[in-house]
């Protein structure tokens, strides 16, 4: 990409969010190099235990480390959040845009099919899509961007057309500048903070959902690590062990407002 | 008496100083024109006398209204004066009204919450208010059911509807076409002749020479002349106000008319345009020839832009034809509109957007700084965002981007009803300079009928029934201002 | 007229999406339906083979798609939902029980958000960048990253565990309301507050705002006349948006809190791969979302007559 | 806008003044299970724990049977016929009396439905004067048994639908249903024409409360009076609690691993003594069940002779599992999982998370089968996987809570799991001496001895691997007399509790 990316400073808001992301995606990978060790292992003995150097943030019901638990979680459903939304991302970009250029049925067609989308709760697709899919993770990956894909063609469409039909647009093509310059200096430096906003929300989203789903026992499956699944597995234990609770609590409100504070300003 | 009057007033932001201490006195019956450009600082010292200045802003000073005086930086209590001893009129009417709120009700409020009337006596007073302007039928409308000449005078009824003495007017005609223009001019001297008070701020010659009184003309926050309207205009003795009056195409010779040279650049026959529905040329035929300048005019929402689109072959004709020259390429056509900013893509520098089509063309090296210098542009300028670049000179570079495809027709769009005065005569002169040396066909648009009777060889003065084409000896662009 | 005719155009779209899902969810289901569906008839102690045998006779399971598929969209467009294939009652008298407990509480957590997050986004949109603005920003941010089921947590265990003041639990009466109404309100009011302060501070920086003060009304009465009302216009669509995340929100505090309303429902349906009832409480929420939609489109239309071309 | 927030606002204290909270004359159950319909063979064990409906035979806690609708039964010299004395003057709540021929529709309807009726050797029922027969074709020592499991349900005629669904909870219980509100709840106040004792508390209400922590809140908030099924993890925390009185009671059911042993990895009795031996029961029991200790076989003290306190206990000795899988020709690979012919001893293990202590114990087992080189994936799934998977052969190794007292009497459970194999017992593992036993035993001529068979022949080759034995929690808040925990999981005993004052 030969264009100058936008300069202007980003509000404090974004920095923070950004900075808290970094260091969530720090841990999440750098964690197991730091403290070696195993999601999965188990030592009865040790259930609930308080910290100590092998497992810095205590154990949980069955002795397994909380910090690797975490550190696993914080790489699942973020992983599965951001291929969710970058296939989603891709498709609504590419549709928003060939909707605007072509318009005509195309254009009906993929309005009709969005905004229907857009009216069914996006829980219930994904749990559709769930129970249709083998394996959960492919399962979450493809109902969260089914779900997902809507906000960014709309965003697309919306500032595509505008775009299209601008005095600036007007004048690179009876300059002679073809398509591809066009979405290149034109349109893409217009959706590339929106899509940003956009795909911040949308992995707020996609968490949220993952974690709201293992939280009802019906997302991810014991024993794999996920945010909403500790915090069920846990949940018991709160009396005996608050720690070993608000460790994902902590950790999810942590993420997503890394995420909202990222995306800035809000959905309209 | 003086109904208000304003001493020493300055304004600084941080330590750039805005306002040079300015003074000023309004008498009953005389109005006073504050004249100015964009960045004059007239718009600041009309907020400095309302309290409407923004907190970042130092100012000082003292304002005297009435009975009253006020230091001028004490905001707040210029508060309790709106609506009761300064009537402040909009810039932008449709602007001003509450899209929400139907009209009446919008000039009754005042009337009932400003002078305490019963809410039935304000109805009644707001329904005679309108009626007196000729709009007793808009009571029950909405400001988009309204016409921007109506607005205009439903926001004046609103204004003026809490028995201020004073009125203000900042920019009153701001984007406004010539006919409008007398209207607002008409309706602020009755507003003067009941009130007392008028203060307008403009930049517009003619509506200063409509309202007459006292002018002071104000260039980067420093006065530079002041005196009686009609004196100042007849013999301006500062060298800035004569620029001015020299600026104002009223002043300006008509141009030597073109004779037609060789088989057309674009000719239209018998062309009849719609957009959106809606019918807005009807049957007219056009030829440009190079060299040529054709002047296009008439009210706004009349076709003049749907017709410079047609003959550059983006909006396809309903009925009738346009042809343009065989040997014409693509990129032969070209457009400069009226707002440049827009014109330019946002998030890169001029330089990198200018490059490109420099290089799509295959301009030879120095091309971009060779028209830069005739253009009279700095080459820094290249370095910045379109956003950062003063509208007069944008509008240049759009037509430097524009000769780099080394055009024969060019379609100006209204290209400088967005400029100052001394900016619009330079790019006018520079479209002049284009036909006349480098033979190219422009088509002019223009809500400015004495601009385009100037500049056009040939005028197409388009109106919602007729439309004609002809010299400008052959037009009657009286009738377009009536 | 627009209005409807494209509300109507999402309706059926919708109507079609969930029929073709849930097609698809009860064609592709793992294993065999008829196990699931005893599984989920019978429960676990008592599933055997036997079972399984009895729902396979019963539903008469199997069969080429393509002619299930048209009888099934059939069924759907004549609105005949069928009956659960867990409990074997008919789908619409199932939803028609549960309809009225989702309703309150949407309605209850919409009422509660709105007395707390449009007063507050419009102090701050008055004063964009005041301290308060920030604040207020800051803390919308942070309620809005808390998803509702952790909210509803929280609450749990704050409200009702430590405190002792609200129950966990249970509905039948207004205090059952009051935790999980105030769970989802929080996360509404969260957006509504920027949504509202948003609005108010582009209202107020209209021309005609400032010339209503010019007018000579006091700051009170441009608020009230002429602030509210423009600001009810973005908030009000925003709400008819928000209804999505309202239902989400439904169906995730429902199953929290013991609920017996459709959100609830349908979390178990999926569970027990309960197809009809899935499709049919999947259509009553798309189709909610419409209608709510549409009212919305019409009394905003009435609000801003702008809007009604 | 400012106007509906005051509506709404209004409308939400409106609200809360409209009812305020209401005195305390009802006792409140709260239980996992949700009601689906009026219908017995899906939700009939919620009706007959209510006390709302009633079977001939009923259970007293050490499984003896007890009068019920039925005051006395007897089988015929060859065990065919039997003849069920129904009790005088009893009446359906529709004030409808209870005659034979009701009760024969109703046992003929519900021996149509799946259940435990249905794999009974039954010829005909029919109705005599104040008594009905049922007539076997071959002998059943356990009818009686059987027809005290909940789908035996006697109901009022007009409670069945023309196709035999019911469509209404007609029975002649102590409480009369006065409103169904499936999935969720249901209330039932003292039927005054009851033909027993009157009960103490006049209603009762129940409320379907799927999950144990939202249970336990309940229990510990006083939402609820009498809360049934408790997450292990809580009964600690709550019997702490001045609130509740925690009762947990050993039960009929067994955590154990269903073995497939047919497969390849798994047809020795020797492989599946590996697994065993790699179990940590102790530990599992203490951590995940928060059990004192695990089960060391398969039948639990409650079962009374099936259980035999002289067995020589399963242990815990990975070191002896990893010897006894070495002399199978198993040698551990590079990744420390064990492989022989390139083959690894790698399996599957389904289960479901409907129990959720499941998915935790298989998450322990899987690190416990790793030490000895067992490499496992977990598959939790719906519960019906591990029945399906039977059936089709394809089940590796399920994890599972099985009930051994569906029927009152063990030997139905064991007759349909163990002679010779069933969907929620022995898989590909048939053994002639248990299947000659319980046919025994089930005829009635069995002796305790043939019971303590049985269970050494399935301690010996472990067609099912046992973890640990279940016991029944509930909460009961306090002031709440005579509760009693039925460990045939049929009755919450409602009509003998008191309420304090």
């Amino acid at each position: 990409m030969t264009t100058t990316t936008l300069s202007r400073p980003w509000p404090s808001g974004r920095i923070i969010g950004a900075a808290i992301l970094t260091l969530i995606a720090a841990f999440a990978i750098l964690g197991p190099v730091i403290v070696p060790g195993s999601p999965f292992a188990q030592s009865l003995m040790k259930s609930l235990a308080g910290p100590e150097p092998a497992a810095p943030f205590g154990y949980d019901h069955l002795g397994r480390s909380l910090y690797h638990r975490l550190v696993h979680a914080l790489r699942l459903s973020p992983l599965i959040a951001l291929a969710a939304v970058a296939t989603a991302g891709a498709a609504g970009l590419v549709l928003g845009t060939l909707a605007a250029l072509r318009g005509g049925w195309v254009e009906r067609v993929l309005v009709v099919l969005a905004d229907a989308l857009l009216a069914l709760p996006g829980l219930l697709m994904v749990l559709i899509v769930l129970a249709i899919m083998p394996g959960t993770a492919l399962g979450f990956w493809a109902g969260l961007s089914l779900v997902l894909w809507v906000e960014f063609f709309r965003l697309t469409r919306a500032t595509a057309r505008a775009t299209l039909a601008g005095p600036a647009v007007q004048a690179a093509r009876l300059l002679g500048f073809g398509w591809p310059y066009v979405f290149r200096t034109h349109l893409w430096p217009e959706v590339a903070p929106l899509m940003l906003t956009a795909a911040a929300f949308g992995t707020a989203t996609a968490i949220m959902g993952i974690a709201a789903l293992g939280f009802v026992s019906v997302g991810m499956r014991a024993p794999t690590p996920e945010l909403g699944l500790m915090m069920v597995e846990l949940l018991p234990y709160w009396r005996e062990a608050p720690m070993a609770l608000l460790t994902p609590v902590l950790a999810t409100f942590a993420l997503l407002l890394g995420l909202t504070l990222l995306a800035g300003g809000h959905r309209t | 008496m003086t109904l208000l009057s304003a001493d020493d007033i300055t304004i600084r932001d941080g330590a750039t100083r805005l306002l040079a201490p300015v003074s000023l006195e309004v008498s009953p019956g005389e109005p006073l024109v504050i004249l100015g450009e964009t960045g004059s600082g007239k718009s600041l010292l009309a907020q400095a006398m309302m309290g409407t200045l923004p907190e970042g802003l130092r100012v000082g000073g003292t304002v005297t209204i009435g009975a009253q005086h006020l230091r001028a930086e004490d905001r707040a209590a210029f508060k309790g004066l709106w609506g009761r001893q300064i009537a402040v009129l909009p810039q932008e009417p449709w602007l001003s009204l509450d899209p929400l709120m139907r009209a009446g009700p919008q000039v009754a409020e005042a009337h009932r919450l400003v002078r305490d009337l019963p809410a039935q006596a304000a109805r009644e007073q707001a329904m005679s208010d309108l009626a007196a302007l000729g709009l007793e039928h808009a009571f029950r409308h909405y400001p988009h059911e309204l016409s921007g000449g109506m607005a205009q005078r439903v926001a004046i009824a609103a204004a003026r509807a809490g028995g201020a003495p004073i009125v203000i007017a900042d920019e009153p005609t701001k984007g406004l076409d010539a006919a409008r223009r007398d209207d607002v001019a008409a309706l602020l001297l009755v507003a003067l002749a009941e009130s007392g008070g008028l203060v307008v701020i403009t930049h517009d010659l003619a509506l200063a020479r409509q309202i007459g009184g006292r002018l002071i003309v104000l260039r980067a926050g420093k006065v530079v002349e002041t005196g009686a309207t009609a004196q100042v205009l007849a013999d301006p003795q500062a060298a800035y106000t004569r620029a001015l009056i020299a600026a104002d195409p009223e002043t300006w010779p008509r141009r030597t008319a073109q004779q037609p040279a060789g088989a057309p650049v674009v000719e239209a026959r018998d062309l009849t345009l719609s957009r959106g529905g809606q019918r807005l040329v009807r049957g007219v035929s056009l030829s440009l020839h190079a060299g040529q300048i054709l002047g296009v005019t008439g009210p706004s929402g009349c076709g003049k832009s749907s017709l410079g689109d047609a003959l550059l072959g983006l909006l396809p004709p309903q009925a009738g034809e346009v042809r343009r020259a065989s040997d014409l390429a693509p990129t032969a056509l070209q457009k400069l509109w009226q707002d440049p900013v827009a014109a330019f893509p946002r998030t890169r520098s001029l330089g990198q957007t200018l490059g490109d089509v420099a290089h799509l063309h295959k301009a030879p090296k120095g091309r971009i700084d060779a028209l830069l210098a005739r253009l009279r542009l700095a080459p820094e300028l290249l370095r910045r965002r379109p956003a950062a670049v003063s509208g007069g000179e944008l509008q240049r570079l759009a037509l430097l981007r524009a000769m780099l495809a080394r055009p024969r027709f060019l379609f100006a769009d209204e290209p400088t009803s967005r400029l100052d005065p001394i900016t619009q005569a330079e790019i006018i002169g520079f479209l002049a300079e284009l036909a006349d040396e480098d033979g190219m066909a422009i088509a002019l648009v223009s809500h400015d009928p004495v601009l385009i009777d100037r500049t056009a060889d040939q005028i197409c003065r388009l109106d919602r029934s007729v439309s004609e084409t002809g010299t400008p000896q052959q037009v009657d662009l009286r009738h377009a201002t009536a | 007229m627009n209005i409807v005719i494209s509300r109507l155009a999402q309706a059926v779209t919708v109507a079609l999406l969930v029929g073709a899902a849930t097609f698809a969810m009860m064609r592709s289901l793992p294993g065999d339906a008829a196990w699931r569906i005893a599984a989920g008839r019978y429960g676990y102690d008592n599933v055997d083979a036997a079972a399984a045998e009895a729902v396979r006779a019963e539903l008469g399971l199997g069969g080429h798609w393509f002619p299930a598929f048209l009888s099934w969209m059939g069924d759907l467009l004549r609105l005949d939902f069928g009956r659960s294939l867990v409990s074997g009652q008919p789908v619409i008298d199932e939803i028609a029980h549960q309809l009225g407990a989702s309703l309150w509480l949407a309605l209850a957590a919409v009422g509660l958000s709105l007395v707390i997050g449009p007063p507050l986004g419009i102090l701050a949109g008055l004063r964009p960048g005041s301290l308060f603005d920030r604040a207020l920003l800051v803390i919308s941010a942070a309620f809005k990253a808390v998803p509702q089921f952790l909210m509803a947590l929280i609450l749990i265990l704050v409200l009702s565990v430590q405190m002792g003041w609200l129950p966990a639990a249970g509905y039948g009466q207004p205090r059952h309301f009051i935790l999980p109404a105030l769970a989802l309100a929080l996360g509404l009011a969260a957006v509504n507050a920027r949504i509202a302060r948003d609005a108010m501070a582009s209202v107020a920086a209209q021309p005609f705002y400032a010339f209503a003060e010019w007018k000579g009304l006091s700051r009170a009465q441009v608020l009230w006349r002429h602030g509210l009302r423009n600001v009810s216009v973005p908030l009000l669509t925003y709400l008819g948006l928000q209804f999505v995340l309202l239902v989400e929100g439904v169906v995730v505090i429902e199953s929290n809190v013991g609920w017996p309303g459709i959100g609830h429902a349908l979390v178990h349906a999926v569970f027990a791969r309960d197809v009809p009832m899935v499709q049919g409480t999947a259509l009553m929420l798309g189709l909610g979302f419409v209608l709510v939609n549409a009212l919305i489109d019409l009394l905003a239309a009435r609000i801003d007559p702008r809007g009604a071309r | 806008m400012p106007l509906s927030q005051n509506v709404f606002a209004a409308a939400l204290v409106g609200l809360c003044l409209a009812f305020p909270a209401v005195a305390q004359t009802r006792i409140d159950v709260a239980a996992p299970f949700e009601i689906q319909s009026p219908e017995p063979s899906t939700t009939g064990h919620i009706f007959l724990r209510m006390g709302i409906v009633e079977t001939l035979v009923d259970a007293d806690p050490e499984g003896r049977l007890l009068p019920a609708l039925a005051t006395e039964w007897s089988a015929s010299e060859d065990g065919l016929t039997w003849r069920f004395t129904l009790r005088d003057g009893v009446m359906f709540h529709d004030d409808t009396p209870m005659t034979p021929d009701a009760v024969v529709n109703a046992l003929e309807i519900a021996r149509a439905k799946p259940g435990p009726l249905a794999g009974l050797p039954i010829a005909a029922i029919t109705s005599e004067e104040g008594a009905i027969v049922i007539t076997l074709t071959e002998p059943r020592a356990a009818l009686p048994a059987f027809l005290a499991e909940a789908r035996g349900q006697i109901l009022a005629p007009a409670a069945y639908g023309v196709d035999g669904q019911a469509v209404a909870v007609i029975g002649t219980g102590p409480y009369r249903l006065t409103e169904l509100a499936p999935p969720l709840s249901l209330r039932a106040t003292a039927f005054e024409g009851y033909w027993g004792d009157a009960p103490h508390a006049a209603d009762v209400s129940y409320t379907a409360v799927s999950r144990a922590e939202t249970r336990a809140l309940m229990a510990e908030s006083g939402d609820a009076d009498f809360v049934f099924n408790l997450d292990p993890a809580t009964v600690t925390r709550l019997s702490r609690s001045d609130a509740v009185s925690v009762h947990s009671v050993a039960i009929p059911r067994a955590l154990l691993l269903k073995v497939n042993a047919a497969h390849p990895l798994l047809d020795s009795a020797e492989a599946r003594r590996a697994l065993s031996l790699a179990i940590d029961r102790a530990g599992l029991a203490q951590a995940v069940l928060r059990y004192p200790e695990g089960a060391d076989q398969l039948f639990p003290p409650a079962m009374g002779d099936w259980h035999d306190a002289t067995l020589p206990p399963l242990s815990y000795d990975p070191e002896a599992a990893r010897a006894l899988l070495g002399e199978l020709g198993w040698t551990p690979g590079a990744d420390g999982i064990l492989t022989r012919d390139g083959a690894r001893f790698a399996l599957t293990l389904t289960t479901y998370p409907d129990r959720p202590e499941l998915p935790l114990v298989a998450a322990v087992l899987e690190q416990q089968f790793r030490e000895v080189g067992v490499d496992l994936t977990i598959n939790s799934t719906n519960s019906s996987e591990i029945p399906a998977g039977h059936q089709a052969g394809t089940l590796e190794l399920g994890l599972l809570a099985r009930n051994f007292a569906l029927v009152p009497d063990p030997i139905g459970t064991i007759l349909s799991d163990y002679a010779p194999v069933g969907d929620w017992g022995a898989m590909g593992w048939e053994n002639a001496e248990i299947v000659a036993l319980a046919q025994a035993l089930a005829r009635g001529e069995g002796s305790t001895e043939d019971r303590a068979r049985i269970t050494a022949i399935l301690q010996a080759e472990l067609p099912v691997i046992p973890i640990a034995w279940y016991q029944q929690t509930l909460a009961a808040r306090a002031g709440l007399d005579g509760v009693v925990i039925d460990p045939w999981e049929r009755s919450f005993g409602l009509p003998g509790l008191r309420l304090a004052p």
